[in-house]
């Protein structure tokens, strides 16, 4: 199935005001449980498996067992992300383990530079068809129209 | 009910969803909002981090040119599309998009994306216009940009997440802006604005999906993706168009794995249960659909069509043959052992990684399951219905094209309203992605380069027309009161019954959203009917749609996530009326593979290669279909 | 986990179900226990008074033959049902249960069913076979007779209610009882019994329904019946027969509401969308399913496959026209306004008590449609498969005839068991209904009358074998163990997670069910499939029905419901299996409309004009299937 | 939908031990909450509309909303069974109403007579084909059988 919580793993985010799977969830379905301080899905039929949560919760107190109207039980895929990296440990229903890593990206966190120092946008009229960072962006010289 | 404030937020530019094309959007708007010091402000119903069709990541980008690497030329890919779609194509559009979208891509690799590259560190094709990249982070990255270029405008910058944008607000022939809810406080959100961009994705569980227990949310398109760019088009009585072209993808079967990278990349066959390969043994029936069907590649629907007729011919199951493919590859290294296992490990790695990155669960199916591509093949089918315009389908609106590239007849439309690039026919309102139609195959990368083409659009609109939004705040009360209403239908009758969900008096969202699907299965050419339909099916569909608009004001909601869930709903049945319409208006097959009009059963290019558009008229609720003709550039 | 007390009950006849052939069994038990000072105990899941496929009523007795009166005999019962099976039916059975049904008829007039009643005071008859009643308390009066009879009892006759029948207990080649679990408090029970007859009816929800909301529970047949029979039978050792003849029945589409009364009595056309009418209009291919397909009646299948020609040819919907059947049948008295007025109000009463007194969702729907049936046709579609070999499917047990009109050849594999009416090929195991297979359209009143035969075949057996039934307490220990591991499971894991139906250690009850459901529709030719399969499809079935049955150790049940819920789907998974293992086996097309299989697309009449049995080797976990001869009588 | 209790009708059988609705369900769907004494169906998607928790209800608190999932909202189909008829009360979704009324016995409840006697069986024989009240009930005057 879709994501749920282990109990003991979550400290509900340790209070805060919003937590970090409610945060993130694009389907909006985690929800904390004030009571308790635990975080639970509260949809799981419409949760895609994104593992958005699953990434984002620093207790990694989410998991996900897959879909109970079409995957057999006893395996598990769990992720690892880093600031760079991604691991992936997968178990086979037959208790064989893979691990795979990839790269996620190449500039540090936050740090995406919106306008390339390389790329001037080199005109500013607003009716042009030139974008910001165009033409050089295009890695042509100039914008591409229709020969007429 | 708990009272709800009213929270009114003045801007210029708003900008309406927070995926691809609202991330190029506010991107490019940022820049030109600065030098213009227009304010912009982005609504996302969810967290620009991980919203939108590519919150998992994606391990892919579809649409790259290589025009300024002499790869290919924007001219090859307005033929490309206009042979993908059946002829049915935004020309102008699809230029448009071809010429920016490597500017995206370029960028997108700066701000942190990494893309494969090969030996000579050109980027690694996996098709003739698909790059493999690491993607998992893909979405990140590129929210990460467009939030650091709205941060550089200050107060002028401003990102709201988890309010979901429920109806457009017009005045008049302008729109003016939107409201929604918060689904995190009792707040009803007043947008008004000058312009506004509709970058709200496709739609998905329109139709039944093929797992209906804990499984429905595992469709191929995303859950949180609703109609909600349609509704919202419609409702302010924009042109529409293609909104008959629904989308129908191939997909490794149930975990919805995607299967790009496997035909194209790994060159893998795919087989029917007794070898038998459909696009050759089935290859005579292709001639029927010329020149679309005679040319290469072949169109997506028609490579779907092949294959479903082997399923209705109980040939089934399709299978993908990873096995065979990944032997073939690896096949070069057979007579060194060393080289031979590093390749295998390095085939797995890139097999598993393509489903990590974007469909988890199917990595999940392997594991449980216990297949190993490189040992057996793995079944693939048809999925269900989407709307996703931005991909091999093109529903959306009818948008203004770029001044150099559209041709002088769809101009004449834009004529009294001002040519604006994306607008629709309601002034003020733009549309990139998914929200704007017959411009197919833009993929993320052509959203985002579209969102950035339409941002700059609205901000020449808002240059020319700089007038405050006017906004009838009694009519926006009115909203208020209706958009609330199931939060008060549920209080006012739900202690009757002994149980929350089941009550004459309302209808909880869950089971809406259930008859919906069953109708659009089962008469609009869901699974269930093979994707089959025909007039009295569609003229049956529009009458449970009619009583499930009637009973859409008894919609229940508990609270403010199900009230959204509601709306979501209702969204989907505006986008599900609409395509029933269409296909109705359409009398002829175009697109066998995504749907086929049983009593129309050849495609017709003397009277339909032309588009459909529709108008759906807010003052008389009336709608209106015609033909537009297909204006192809000298391509 | 709380204590379950173990109950042991000790008697002689154990009955196990309270439906239509159990209460045959009690009331026809009683007469004879009475007799010979034999206990008999009964036990149902449910309250008999509203027990399986008649709990909600009926509104005609579907097998009558009138012999008496000399209306048919019991020759052209036989004749009629071979032909409607397509060749493959047990004769002996048939005409057993025909010579018996009128005095069960017979007597439910006595007991207080409503009959309809002509002028001359003859029964109303629906078609040939099938007469007209008030049904809504057909099961309370049947049941009331058998309650009253077994009362004569007094002590030695026992009616137990809301306990649950699992396992059944084997002691080498015979069957001494079954186990089972109250669903209202913690007790185990554990019947030990000299002769068992089984009557727990057929089996729903193994495939996908058409609705997946909540009108999941609104299909044709009962969701309470779930293979139990079946389960039951083939767990003991027992031989099955046609397992592969499910039955698929066209109803008014959503609602379920019979045909039978629109087609016989009101003589009512199908037609197509355009007017056209299947039977007539594809009528050539019927000789290819010659010579049933040529025979009259026409065989239900076919009748379902030229609907079904229609609907994937993409002609549908298909509609009962109830308006044109009423405005003929009125039109007699068209001179007469009064008459005519009167005639029609009578029409409109009996098209709704039609649906009333069985189907009540469907009056529901005309209603919440704001359909009148003299108005406007209503669509009608083939349902999805069910097992009721009682109806005009026929899977169930291999069963012993009767003495005078069994063949040799079936008497020779009873040679060395003893020869006792409806014993299975386990000793002292008796089926009726639609445990009992190959013995079609036996319908309410054959069912009734075979639970009459089965009763008296088993007391005779009781008799000739009075010994106490030996059990063997540690396995039954062990037994119990297994049964209750599902609340144990969930006690044990449930905790740990946020949600107590989502956990990597166990499945809840509903989610297997979706599970088995979608195998069973997309492989072996349900709904989603068009009812077509093959080879490779069914084995994909067996591969991944294998992970279920695996995973099935792993069902959790938070109380005593759900507890039952698990065992109904592991029934279930059983009947499906078996259903997988002879549509595999016998490889020809015999049934289209009930299933095709595609890669033999064809009857094979020299080949498969026989029975395939089969049976499940306990001690080995094998199963064997073979074909088995159709000895036709000589009539 | 299916069935639901009407809290404020619900009288929780005035606490007997089972309650009338319990007590009928084919499905056992019906169960009594009894900390507040109010009965409710607990799995209405298995629920078959049966209407025998409706039939049955001494306090007429048991109604059906039929499946959302296919059935508009609006109407209402309502039974009132008596010892020898059935009264159905059809509301349609438009307003409308009709009434129907239908026998459903013809014996006074609970009086069925398992063994009439004008049909006496004519043998002790248990082997023999003839079941109790036979070859009478039959209307012939012999059990039919195979012509040899
Ligand atoms: C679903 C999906 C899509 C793709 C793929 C796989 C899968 C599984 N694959 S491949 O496998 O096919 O190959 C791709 C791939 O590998 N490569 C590629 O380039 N594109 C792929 N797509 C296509 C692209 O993803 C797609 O073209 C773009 O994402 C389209 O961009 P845009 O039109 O902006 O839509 P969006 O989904 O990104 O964003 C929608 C936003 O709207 C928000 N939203 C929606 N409704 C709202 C409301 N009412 N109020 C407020 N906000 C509200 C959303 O939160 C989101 O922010
Ligand atoms: C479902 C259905 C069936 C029919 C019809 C409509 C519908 C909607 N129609 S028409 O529209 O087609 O026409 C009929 C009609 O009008 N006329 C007619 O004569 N027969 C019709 N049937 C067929 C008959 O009903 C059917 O032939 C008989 O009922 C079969 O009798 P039997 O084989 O005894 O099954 P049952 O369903 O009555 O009883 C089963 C019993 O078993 C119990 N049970 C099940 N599992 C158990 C377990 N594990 N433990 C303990 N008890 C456990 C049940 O509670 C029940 O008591
Ligand atoms: N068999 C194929 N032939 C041509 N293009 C394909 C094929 N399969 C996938 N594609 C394209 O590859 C990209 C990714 O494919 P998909 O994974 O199906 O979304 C899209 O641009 C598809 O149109
Ligand atoms: N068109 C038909 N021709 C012959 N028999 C039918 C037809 N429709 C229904 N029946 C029979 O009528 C009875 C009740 O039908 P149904 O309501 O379909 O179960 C069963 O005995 C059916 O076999
Ligand atoms: N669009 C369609 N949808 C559903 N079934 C179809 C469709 N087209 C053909 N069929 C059926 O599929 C089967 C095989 O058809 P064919 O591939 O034409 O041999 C036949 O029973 C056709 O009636
Ligand atoms: S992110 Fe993790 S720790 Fe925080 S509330 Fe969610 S599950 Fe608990
Ligand atoms: S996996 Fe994705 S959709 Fe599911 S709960 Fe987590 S974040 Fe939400
Ligand atoms: S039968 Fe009626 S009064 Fe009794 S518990 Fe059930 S709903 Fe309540
Ligand atoms: S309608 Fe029938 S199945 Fe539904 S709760 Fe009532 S008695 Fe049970
Ligand atoms: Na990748």
């Amino acid at each position: 199935m879709p994501s749920y919580v282990i109990l003991e793993k979550c400290d509900g985010c340790k209070g805060q005001d919003k937590t970090a799977c409610m945060y993130i969830c694009p389907n909006d379905l985690m929800v904390l449980d004030k009571e308790r301080m635990k975080a639970y899905n509260r949809e799981p039929e419409l949760c895609w498996e994104c593992y958005n949560c699953v990434k984002i919760c620093p207790q990694q107190a989410v998991d996900i067992r897959s879909y109970a109207d079409f995957v057999p039980l006893g395996a598990s895929v769990v992720p690892l992300r880093g600031s760079q990296d991604i691991m992936w440990t997968i178990k086979f229903r037959n208790g064989e383990i893979k691990r795979f890593k990839f790269p996620i990206r190449t500039t540090p966190e936050g740090q995406a530079k919106p306008w390339p120092d390389e790329w001037p946008t080199t005109t500013d009229d607003i009716k042009s068809p030139l974008l910001c960072t165009e033409p050089g962006s295009t890695l042509a010289p100039e914008l591409p129209t229709l020969k007429k | 009910m708990q009272p709800f404030e009213t929270v009114v937020v003045d801007t210029d530019l708003l900008i309406l969803g927070g995926g691809m094309s609202a991330c190029g959007a506010a991107f490019e708007a940022a820049y030109w909002a600065k030098k213009y010091g227009i304010k912009v402000t982005l609504v996302d119903k969810a967290a620009v981090d991980r919203s939108g069709a590519v919150a998992m990541g994606l391990s892919a980008i579809n649409e790259y040119i290589g025009y300024g690497k002499g790869q290919n030329t924007c001219e090859d890919y307005v033929r490309y599309v206009r042979q993908d779609l059946m002829g049915i194509s935004r020309e102008d559009l699809v230029y448009d998009i071809a010429r920016h979208v490597d500017s995206s891509v370029h960028l997108f690799e700066k701000w942190g994306l990494p893309i494969w590259k090969d030996e000579k560190g050109e980027y690694v094709h996996e098709g003739r216009w698909q790059i493999m990249i690491n993607g998992e982070s893909y979405k990140v990255v590129v929210a990460e940009a467009a939030k650091n270029a709205m941060a550089t405008l200050g107060d002028k910058g401003e990102i709201i997440e988890r309010v979901f944008i429920v109806e457009p607000l017009v005045n008049g022939d302008t729109c003016v802006g939107a409201v929604g809810f918060s689904v995190r406080e009792p707040k009803f959100y007043v947008f008004k604005a000058k312009a506004t961009i509709v970058c709200m994705g496709g739609a998905v569980h329109v139709f039944r999906p093929r797992s209906v227990g804990e499984g429905l949310g595992r469709a191929w398109y995303p859950p949180w993706n609703c109609g909600s760019s349609a509704y919202f088009t419609i409702r302010a009585g924009a042109e529409m168009t293609c909104q008959e072209v629904r989308f129908i993808p191939v997909r490794f079967k149930d975990g919805y794995g995607p299967v790009g990278a496997w035909f194209l990349l790994f060159k893998s066959r795919a087989t029917n249960a007794f070898g038998g390969e459909y696009m050759v043994e089935r290859a005579g029936e292709l001639p029927k659909w010329a020149p679309y069907g005679t040319g290469k590649p072949i169109p997506a629907n028609l490579r779907n069509w092949l294959g479903m007729e082997d399923i209705m011919a109980g040939k089934g199951p399709i299978y993908m043959r990873t096995e065979e493919a990944i032997a073939n590859l690896a096949a070069a290294y057979k007579d060194d052992p060393k080289a031979f296992k590093k390749k295998m490990k390095e085939l797995e790695a890139e097999a598993w990684e393509d489903f990590l990155d974007m469909t988890i669960t199917q990595s999940f199916l392997w594991a449980a399951t216990n297949v190993k591509p490189e040992e057996r093949p793995s079944e693939i089918a048809a999925a269900e219905p989407y709307f996703i315009g931005s991909h091999s389908g093109a529903s959306g609106a009818w948008v203004c094209g770029p001044e150099d590239l559209m041709p002088e007849e769809y101009k004449a439309m834009w004529k009294d309203l001002g040519l604006y690039n994306r607008m629709t026919t309601i002034k003020g309102m733009f549309c990139a992605g998914d929200a704007a139609g017959a411009s197919s195959h833009k993929f993320s990368s052509g959203s985002h380069a579209e969102g950035r083409i339409a941002a700059k659009g609205a901000i020449a609109y808002i240059l020319d027309n700089n007038k405050a939004p006017e906004v009838d705040m009694a009519k926006v009360e009115e909203l208020k009161k209706t958009i609330l209403k199931p939060l008060e239908t549920f209080e006012q009758y739900s202690a009757i019954s002994s149980d929350p969900e089941i009550n004459p008096n309302y209808i909880m969202p869950k089971m809406f959203m259930f008859r919906l699907q069953k109708i659009m299965d089962e008469y609009a050419g869901g699974v269930t009917a093979q994707f089959t339909t025909n007039k009295p099916m569609l003229e049956r569909a529009l009458e449970l749609l009619t009583f499930l608009k009637e009973d859409s004001e008894k919609l229940a909601a508990r609270d403010l996530h199900e009230l959204m869930r509601a709306w979501e709903n209702v969204h989907r049945m505006w986008i599900a009326e609409s395509h029933v319409r269409h296909v109705l208006f359409r009398e002829e097959s175009r697109w066998p593979g995504y749907y086929f009009r049983a009593d129309y059963p050849d495609m017709d290019e003397k009277n339909w290669r032309v588009f459909v558009n529709s108008v759906w008229n807010p003052a008389t609720g009336e709608w209106t279909l015609k033909k537009v003709p297909v204006v192809n550039l000298p391509v």
